[in-house]
């Protein structure tokens, strides 16, 4: 059968140049880098020039701006629960949205229980959030604004720019999840002018279980995790040594192939157009400042757990915001503070192209999805049948 | 994830559909998910003749859906009332523990269809 | 040259079947275990089947007392803040030991500035703990007494099941660094009866970079980290897929291959007993209950790192407690604590013996390090040169 | 780690040893680590005619006392006092940040053991 990956949010395969630049940290070079001997020495020297590419793919004004974490959600935490320990007898309030990830939710939310003051900005219909709110958000308290580059389910891009000029002339921090977007459109941290940015390389065809956050130099950061002296104390642990190897590979080979995402957009577009030639079904996100790869649409009337379980029967692997997947009790908290209904919410259907994504693998999901479509359709109680 | 039973009864659902001239709807809602299950009774001298379900909801809603339908063709009512959110999710093998209350879902709609039928036949 | 690997116990080559294993985890089997789709539950099984392999190499009752993690420091953090956050409206004591690794040492020290209360059992000159002592720490506010299995830097074993007699006694949680035993001396949580245990897959031959608390069923704890559903919900983070993977083949081939310690201890005595017939060259650590890889030697007159340099030049490859290693002004924290002065903490030397260790590596060491030895003493301006 | 001219100046250190009937003797201790070094000069019309070292210390220390007894052969006194541990560190074509204290322990313990010489001379 025919197996087609539409889940690149999600996660990517790694690319074989990765793996290769990987595998000779197993054994050939297994040294610890902290090690002062010659099998911890050149490891060490491998290692920083990780770090230099990561640093250079991001635009870092120096690798000393990098800390390598254990991911995305590492990243995230370590941003935020960092200032907050090193500014908390400045302030209490930070500003988030309230679609980001769960990583940075959850950890506002955490805060939120131990007394901190939370803001969490709406989002208008297509995901993006009103500068005006955010200015008249910011108190003489404020001492962080954390907003995603790119939503992880709708693709939309917040603009972090904007975002930056309002909050430096307030003398707030601003951190972005970049998760998203590194190897989708270009993250350059000095033009985006934030101060601490996450990203994660399983997201960039690299492997999983290794991310980092950028630091701009000057800016106070406490640790989240206690040890030995890895990543200036910032970061203590053994470091995931292959693992940060190959961040480097991806992050450098992301940067060199961001010409690619031209042509994952179009097929994205062609996609998008085909879906919506489906009765009832409409465009999630926003229409044009989207991620290249991504396609959200909510398909009325059926679940989104079924429809998922029935492309996947036939060979195409998907994603969906639906209560169902969440094991929670509810759809995407995204979808549901754009304004969709519980149900449209439940039947949402994430589509993401990456780099192995063909013509002919959207022109055979637009022939299979109408079908499946129809065939759930007429279980459902919902709608005309 | 889910057992090979329950992907049989995903891929292949048994009475799917509606029947014209029902003598008992049942539809409920689960409130978990906000999935929403209607089961539809053909009731001869006690018996469930024919029984039809329409399933707005996940894998395991649209099998237990099937399963419960399956079950209850050819019981009696009151052999129908007995079938428990527990027996469906048995019949199927087992369901994952964060989709138990799925199951509840079908035993609920056929337990409200047959309600629905006692009541327009004042039973 | 020659190049002799004696330093095993900072971290160690992966196995050649554990890479074999890891490797279908980066590109064929590469889906993220929380999706729905084929892509991500095939991978969702193989992560199970790791669970269940590091459950039974350490004794567990069930897999789902597993929750993986990014190291041994990590898995330190976890245990100490969890508990402490799961429980600090019982109690706001901890109780530990001066010799811990810095994972368990920093974080209490970190709790301390927090307002905790925490005591550091002293150790005698062997490196254990008085159990009297312990015994009379315990407060009606103790909620956690945490003692590492074995130490990193002397090899000396704790007797932890005394340990956990006497807390199971007051009611108080035990947690065990047992990063440096597994795979070396029997690990078993439940014959030792602790609440919770650390573990690091790199140093039993697995990837850098992932790790696993074990939490006893039923025991209170809390998430240090904030996200997705990952490891239900106690460490959430995109899953280090092949660094589990990695990890349950690491674990298992370890619990099999515990025999080959006897061989191993045999060459440690081989060694020690050959640097014991230098001039001024002392034992630390227990001389009996100790790890079978493990060699500490305080060399008077001389200095870790100088040593460590000239060991390195001649091809072996060792680890040393000297101040100039430390990044810190001291030397390292289990000698001092030990009764050692600090010039002859200063002077410590670490070889610690593996799998790969054969007897004439050891006759290789033998030869060598007293010539390295009567070099830089005859350098040095202490001692008789 | 360390550059090629302190790993040479490690491997083959310079002016090791003692003088017997040295004109002046310094020692210092790197409080920062605990490393002491111990230089001796012979001193002749106020020009270091020979120099010799001792150290306890790391790597950085061995070179840098190396180095330092090398720079600072065939100067006269007045021209060694000006010797700085900076002028040591780039000698030797830089030490890691964390090593630069122990430079200090060279520049240190040269400028000691030449005070020895003056105050013995009562210069
Ligand atoms: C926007 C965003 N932030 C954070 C994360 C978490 O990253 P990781 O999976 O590396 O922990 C993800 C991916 O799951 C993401 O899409
Ligand atoms: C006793 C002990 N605990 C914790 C750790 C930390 O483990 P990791 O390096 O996996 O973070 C180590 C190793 O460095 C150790 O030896
Ligand atoms: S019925 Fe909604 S999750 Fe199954
Ligand atoms: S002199 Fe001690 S670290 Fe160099």
């Amino acid at each position: 059968m025919r197996r087609i990956y539409l889940d690149h949010a999600a996660t990517t395969p790694i690319s074989p140049k990765v793996l290769e630049a990987m595998l000779p940290f197993y054994n050939e070079l297994f040294g610890n880098p902290s090690s002062i001997h010659g099998f911890g020495r050149e490891v060490a020297i491998h290692v920083d020039k990780a770090r230099e590419k990561v640093a250079k793919a991001i635009g870092a004004a120096s690798p000393q701006e990098i800390y390598f974490t254990s991911g995305g959600t590492e990243a995230d935490n370590l941003a935020i629960f960092g200032v907050i320990e090193a500014l908390q007898n400045k302030g209490k309030h930070i500003i988030t949205s309230a679609i980001e990830h769960h990583a940075v939710l959850d950890t506002c939310e955490a805060l939120e229980k131990k007394g901190f003051e939370v803001t969490k900005l709406p989002v208008d219909e297509n995901g993006v959030i009103d500068l005006e709110v955010l200015k008249k958000s910011i108190k003489d308290d404020t001492i962080l604004i954390t907003l995603m580059h790119a939503n992880n389910e709708v693709g939309t891009i917040q603009p972090i720019e904007e975002v930056v000029k309002i909050a430096k002339e307030k003398g707030v921090y601003v951190h972005t999840d970049s998760v998203q977007t590194l190897g989708s459109i270009p993250v350059n941290v000095q033009e985006l002018g934030v101060d601490l940015l996450s990203i994660s390389a399983h997201k960039i065809y690299g492997p999983k279980g290794v991310g980092a956050l950028y630091v701009k130099k000057g800016t106070k950061l406490k640790s989240l995790v206690f040890g030995g002296g890895q990543e200036r104390k910032i970061r203590p642990g053994t470091e995931n040594v292959a693992g940060i190897i190959g961040f480097g590979e991806a992050a450098e080979i992301a940067t060199l192939s961001l010409a690619d995402n031209e042509r994952i957009s179009k097929l994205r577009d062609k996609l998008i157009e085909g879906l919506l030639k489906i009765e009832d079904v409409k465009l999630n996100g926003h229409p044009i400042n989207r991620l290249p790869g991504n396609v959200n649409v909510s398909i009325e009337y059926i679940e989104g757990e079924a429809l998922l379980l029935s492309l996947d029967m036939e060979g195409i692997a998907a994603s969906s915001g639906s209560a169902c997947t969440s094991g929670s009790l509810d759809p995407s908290h995204v979808l549901m503070s754009m304004g969709l209904s519980h149900q449209t919410a439940h039947g949402s259907l994430r589509l993401t192209l990456g780099k192995g994504t063909t013509e002919e693998d959207i022109d055979y999901c637009l022939k299979v999805i109408p079908e499946v479509v129809h065939r759930l359709r007429s279980m459902s109680p919902l709608g005309k049948n | 994830m889910y057992s090979e039973k329950v992907m049989d009864h995903f891929k292949n659902p048994r009475n799917v559909g509606e029947l014209e001239k029902a003598d008992g709807v049942g539809e409920v809602g689960n409130i978990k998910c906000g999935d929403i299950m209607r089961i539809y009774l053909q009731v001869e001298e006690g018996i469930i003749k024919d029984i039809k379900f329409r399933t707005f909801g996940c894998g395991a809603a649209i099998a237990t859906s099937s399963a419960v339908t399956e079950m209850a063709k050819g019981k009696t009512l009151d052999e129908a009332l007995k079938l428990t959110n527990q027996m469906v999710a048995e019949e199927l093998g087992g369901l994952p523990p964060l989709k138990m209350h799925c199951s509840n879902l079908a035993a609920d709609a056929l337990k409200a269809a047959i309600e629905d039928y006692k009541k327009s036949n004042n039973l």
